[in-house]
């Protein structure tokens, strides 16, 4: 079993890597609503202009978003022909034998590809300039005006960082727990439907007594430790706001003025 | 609900999104009649939390099991695919408060009522509700996320009503003689 | 059965980024009936070394012989089951792959696995129950109902019963109370001359190594750095305490005397009796004055 | 090493749904600055003994006291300040995403200011020796190097006792030995008091003073010297003898004069030398 890298998080030390969590994650999130604002050949290039700004700033290696892109890639051409075939309208400008392609159908097929291409940058950027921990922190901060409504935001916040810590532990239990069946005669990897179904209860049940005795004394030594809610909490970790963050916030709404101006 | 979580409802959402992660990433059944389909084990597991653990732990668990598993596979999250999850989790514990399982019994009358909840909040959650968000967040051509979603309504249900109920059976038993799963 | 491994080298996730090189050259000869303790710190690569024995690991350098089977690197591999049942591995806590209903029914999970019959494959769980140290009750118990020495026990038997040629043995004892741990080693040492299982035993207790093996393998970073029966592997303290191990208690103390007395006893002495009697013998020898 | 700083009365408990009891009647002091071994055999009671000192489990008779604070649901979390808890399996009891943010989840429970926390978070990876793993995640370290980011999390809230419940046994010998250093280190240093349960006999032999447990009660208490006169009682408890001792016993079988018993391997060898092999 291969080791899998959490978040996918590449260390660096680029403006993008230094933001605020916060920052980053609200302008994600204003990405992806103000990428539906565009609709025309100026708005689209407006965007990738911004979006091949930013991945610059990152300093992150190309080929690592292309790599990102490829679980996707299926997706998206599917997308780009789907748009091709079925878009009649606008005159034809190719013709292969009884399939017509026609104007608007190709550019809506580039634009939506576009943006689902852009949209996957983005996303991927974010994780892969911040690691899971400051993202958790970033969320929690985030939502902490919730916590007027009684929303358990710290709760959601420590459940994901339990989460994210357990993974590793867990993938290597599974791999042991894996191997100790293997060595009983159980085959994993072939075999009839019926079988394969077989084989995963002697993997999924101790893989659950397991995750069930960790909460059990997980809860206690959390206990042990005087932990009891959020309330009365301090914080080890502190994000602070800088100038480049209002920046960033700045640079999108910039954004959204000029795509609501260019658009057609 | 903010202070009732108690800790170990706390951890056990916790850790149970992980178990989700891991089973999602390396215990998937490819189906061998359509390519890029799996039985996915992760969700037979999601049942059974969600019936031990209740409706909000079974969201909780569906919501950051399924978006830390698309962050750490993909990169970015296909929300409305988490949603449903989510969804799932909660609608399948919310039910499940009938069957009681910490009695210890889970005869055929449990496990008719468990597999009849947990199709019908499926076929809604992936035949209906991921299909809609798709379209409404994705602007994805219709068709083609129908099909995907009932497909992957239709293997979610077989995965969950042949691994769950057995998962089920298995920790009822537990409940029987001792009163953990505890044996130090 | 014999098992040998040659020139082996395993790289854990090779060719990605995360390569990790885990052993190399490692040679080993396991004759039929040996009992052979490997030894060495935390990461040293003995469990690497131990999971090439039934091939749940491959070489990606190097051939293991596992009777008349070759596992060449590089070579794809099918029907590895015969391999799997005829040595069969106790893994470190080893009662955290129980998961079936019954004690019984999990030891009889091996053997069925292998197409041995049920009814055979109960007569064995009913023998070997008793052979482990636990009354025959147990089995139609939940294996989660047991305390954890018991449910060790039965994990154990679940591994016998598919009557394996070599057992292999992965820190069996570890997080028992000494009672414990002595009844489970004796039992493994009673089977080894009894059914002249070969055994392979990865421990962090010297006093194990020098008590139960025929021979002693002390890894290092990856590699073998020295085989030998265990009164020339403990005859040389130094040596092992530079590897930052340990020697047994007896063997220990014999060094601290010896250095005391500015003299040598003789031979290494590998027990406590053994030990006592040498000390007379110098006494009476006169060699006290 | 006069006054006491837990006092436990006369307690007795029961897990719901058990039919016997856990502990009963059971009363042990402690003294300030003492290490203070607990051993017995499995399901002896050793475990809930140590989470009744920290308020994990309430004892249904007798009363508990830390310091001069009488354990009750509104002390609680004073006493959990006072007396902190390693467990036995290293990688359950690790909450942050890394070794800092371990150490300062205690702080974060009881409120610490932030800036009080960079500090003292840092000085107790310091006395540890773990301050270059600051930014480590828990699945880059050893089991040891696990434990010791524990105790930093101890005693980063200055506590008065620390109790490590077999704390060393998931532990390879070398883990084990770091482990028991680091926190005599802390005992001398700080003038921590140590309960350490366990089945490390040649542990236990190191503490100022031990207690056996059998079934649930104390068994007997007192010093090593006088716990391991016991001998073959001990064995039939499911514990054994330290090693000097059995060397003593088969000496003195073979006709050696051996007045009394040793702790260590030094102080036999120092016999054995001045009474029969000194030339
Ligand atoms: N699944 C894995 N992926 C990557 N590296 C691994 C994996 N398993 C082990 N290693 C590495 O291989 C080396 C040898 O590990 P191995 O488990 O064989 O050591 P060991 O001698 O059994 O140690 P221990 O006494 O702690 O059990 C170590 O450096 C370890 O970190
Ligand atoms: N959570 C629990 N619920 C019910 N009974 C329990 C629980 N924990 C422990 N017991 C029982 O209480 C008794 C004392 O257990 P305890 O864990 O204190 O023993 P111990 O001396 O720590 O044993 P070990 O050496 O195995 O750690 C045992 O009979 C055990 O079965
Ligand atoms: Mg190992
Ligand atoms: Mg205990």
């Amino acid at each position: 079993m291969e080791k899998m890298i959490l978040g996918r998080y590449i260390p660096g030390n680029s403006i993008l890597h230094r933001l605020d969590p916060r920052s980053k994650l609200l302008f994600v999130f204003g990405f992806i609503c103000i990428i539906f604002l565009a609709n025309n050949v100026y708005t689209y290039s407006l965007l990738v202009l911004f979006v091949g700004l930013i991945i610059l700033l990152s300093n992150i290696n190309l080929r690592f978003l292309i790599n990102g892109l490829k679980p996707v890639l299926i997706l998206v051409i599917f997308t780009f022909f789907l748009q091709i075939f079925f878009n009649k309208e606008g005159s034809v400008i190719f013709s292969l034998g009884f399939v017509n392609i026609y104007e608007e159908g190709l550019k809506l097929g580039i634009f939506i590809s576009l943006r689902f291409t852009l949209l996957v940058f983005i996303t991927s950027l974010l994780t892969l300039t911040t690691t899971p921990i400051t993202l958790t922190d970033g969320i929690e901060s985030l939502l902490n005006p919730l916590k007027k409504v009684r929303f358990p935001v710290h709760e959601l916040a420590l459940m994901m960082s339990i989460s994210l810590r357990f993974i590793p532990t867990l993938m290597d239990e599974t791999d042991k727990i894996m191997k100790a069946q293997m060595a009983r005669g159980v085959d994993f990897t072939g075999g009839p439907f019926k079988e394969r179904i077989k084989s995963v209860i002697p993997l999924l049940i101790p893989l659950f007594v397991s995750a069930f005795k960790r909460a059990e004394e997980l809860a206690t030594a959390m206990e042990a430790r005087g932990y009891r809610g959020g309330e009365g909490r301090t914080k080890y970790r502190l994000l602070t706001w800088g100038f480049p963050d209002t920046a960033v916030a700045t640079a999108l709404i910039l954004l959204a003025v000029l795509l609501i101006f260019l658009r057609s | 609900m903010g202070k009732n979580l108690a800790i170990k409802t706390i951890v056990a959402i916790g850790i149970g999104a992980a178990v989700f992660v891991i089973l999602g990433r390396f215990a998937s059944i490819p189906t061998v009649v359509v390519p890029n389909t799996n039985f996915n084990t992760n969700y037979a597991f999601l049942a059974l939390m969600a019936v031990v653990f209740g409706p909000i732990a079974g969201g909780l668990i569906g919501l950051i099991g399924h978006a830390l598993l698309d962050s750490i596979m993909w990169g970015s999250i296909w929300w409305s695919w988490v949603v449903v999850s989510a969804l799932v989790g909660f609608f399948i514990g919310f039910a499940a408060k009938r069957i009681n399982i910490e009695s210890g019994e889970f005869g055929k009358k449990q496990i008719i009522s468990f597999n009849i909840t947990q199709a019908i909040v499926q076929i809604i959650g992936w035949g209906l509700i991921a299909p809609t968000l798709d379209i409404l967040i994705y602007a994805e051509p219709a068709n083609k996320v129908w099909t995907q979603g009932i497909v992957a309504g239709l293997l979610n249900i077989v995965t969950v009503a042949i691994l769950g109920t057995i998962l089920l059976a298995a920790y009822a038993k537990t409940r029987v003689k001792s009163g953990s799963l505890k044996a130090e | 059965m014999d098992i040998t491994l040659q020139d082996v080298e395993y790289k854990y996730q090779i060719n990605t980024p995360f390569e990790h090189l885990a052993i190399h050259d490692i040679n080993i000869s396991i004759p039929e009936g040996t009992f052979m303790a490997l030894i060495g710190h935390t990461g040293s690569g003995k469990s690497t070394v131990l999971q090439h024995l039934n091939a749940l690991l491959k070489p990606t350098k190097g051939k293991v012989h596992i009777g008349d089977r070759v596992i060449d690197a590089g070579k794809k591999e099918k029907n590895l089951r015969p391999i799997r049942q005829k040595v069969g591995i106790v893994f470190q806590f080893p009662e955290h792959q129980l998961f079936d209903e019954t004690v019984e029914k999990d030891i009889c999970f091996g053997p069925m696995n292998f197409g041995v019959s049920e009814e055979e494959a109960k007569r064995r769980a009913r023998e070997l129950i008793v052979e482990v140290g636990l009354p025959e009750e147990v089995l139609q118990k939940s294996p989660f109902d047991l305390s954890g020495g018991q449910m060790r026990r039965v994990a154990i038997a679940g591994v016998l019963a598919m009557e394996p040629e070599v057992l292999v043995l992965d820190e069996p004892t570890a997080g028992l109370d000494p009672r414990g741990r002595t009844e489970i080693m004796d039992m493994f040492y009673r089977l080894h001359k009894q059914k002249g299982l070969s055994t392979i035993l990865v421990t962090h207790s010297m006093e194990d190594a020098a008590k139960y093996a025929d021979e002693i393998v002390i890894m290092h970073r990856g590699q073998v750095k020295k085989t030998a029966d265990p009164r020339t592997i403990f005859s040389n303290p130094e040596e092992l305490l530079e590897l930052g191990l340990d020697v047994p208690e007896v063997v220990k103390f014999q060094y601290s005397l010896e250095r005391k007395m500015n003299r040598k006893i003789g031979k290494t002495c590998l027990t406590i009796d053994e030990l006592s009697m040498a000390l007379r013998e110098m006494q009476v020898r006169g060699e006290s004055l | 090493m006069s006054s006491s700083v837990i006092s436990i009365n006369n307690v007795s408990f029961k897990y719901e749904g058990q039919e016997s009891f856990a502990l009963s009647d059971v009363s042990i002091t402690v003294k300030e600055g003492e290490w203070l071994a607990i051993v017995g055999h499995n399901g002896s009671g050793k475990s809930t003994l140590a989470k009744i000192l920290n308020g994990l489990q309430f004892p249904q008779n007798g009363s508990v006291l830390v310091g001069d604070i009488p354990l009750s649901s509104d002390s609680v979390w004073d006493i959990r300040k006072l007396v902190g808890m390693v467990f036995q399996n290293p990688d359950n009891q690790f909450v942050g995403a890394t070794v800092q943010d371990d150490v300062a989840f205690g702080l974060e429970n009881n409120g610490v200011p932030h800036e009080e926390m960079l500090p003292r978070v840092k000085q107790a990876l310091q006395h540890v020796k773990m301050i270059d793993f600051l930014d480590q995640e828990p699945h880059h370290l050893s089991g040891g190097q696990k434990q010791r980011v524990a105790i930093a999390g101890v005693i980063a809230l200055q506590p008065k006792v620390i109790i490590l419940d077999e704390a060393t046994s998931m532990l390879d010998p070398l883990g084990r030995e770091e482990v028991i250093k680091t926190v005599r280190g802390l005992k001398d240093e700080q003038g921590l008091t140590v309960i350490s349960i366990t089945h490390d006999l040649e542990e236990a032999a190191q503490a100022d003073r031990i207690v056996v447990m059998n079934r649930g009660t104390v068994y007997k208490e007192g010093t090593p010297d006088e716990i391991f006169l016991l001998e073959e009682e001990l064995i039939k408890l499911g514990l054994d003898i330290p090693f000097p001792i059995k060397m003593a016993k088969a000496l003195r079988e073979k006709g050696f004069e051996v007045p009394r018993n040793y702790l260590t391997d030094a102080e036999l060898v120092n016999e054995l030398w001045t009474l029969h092999f000194k030339m």
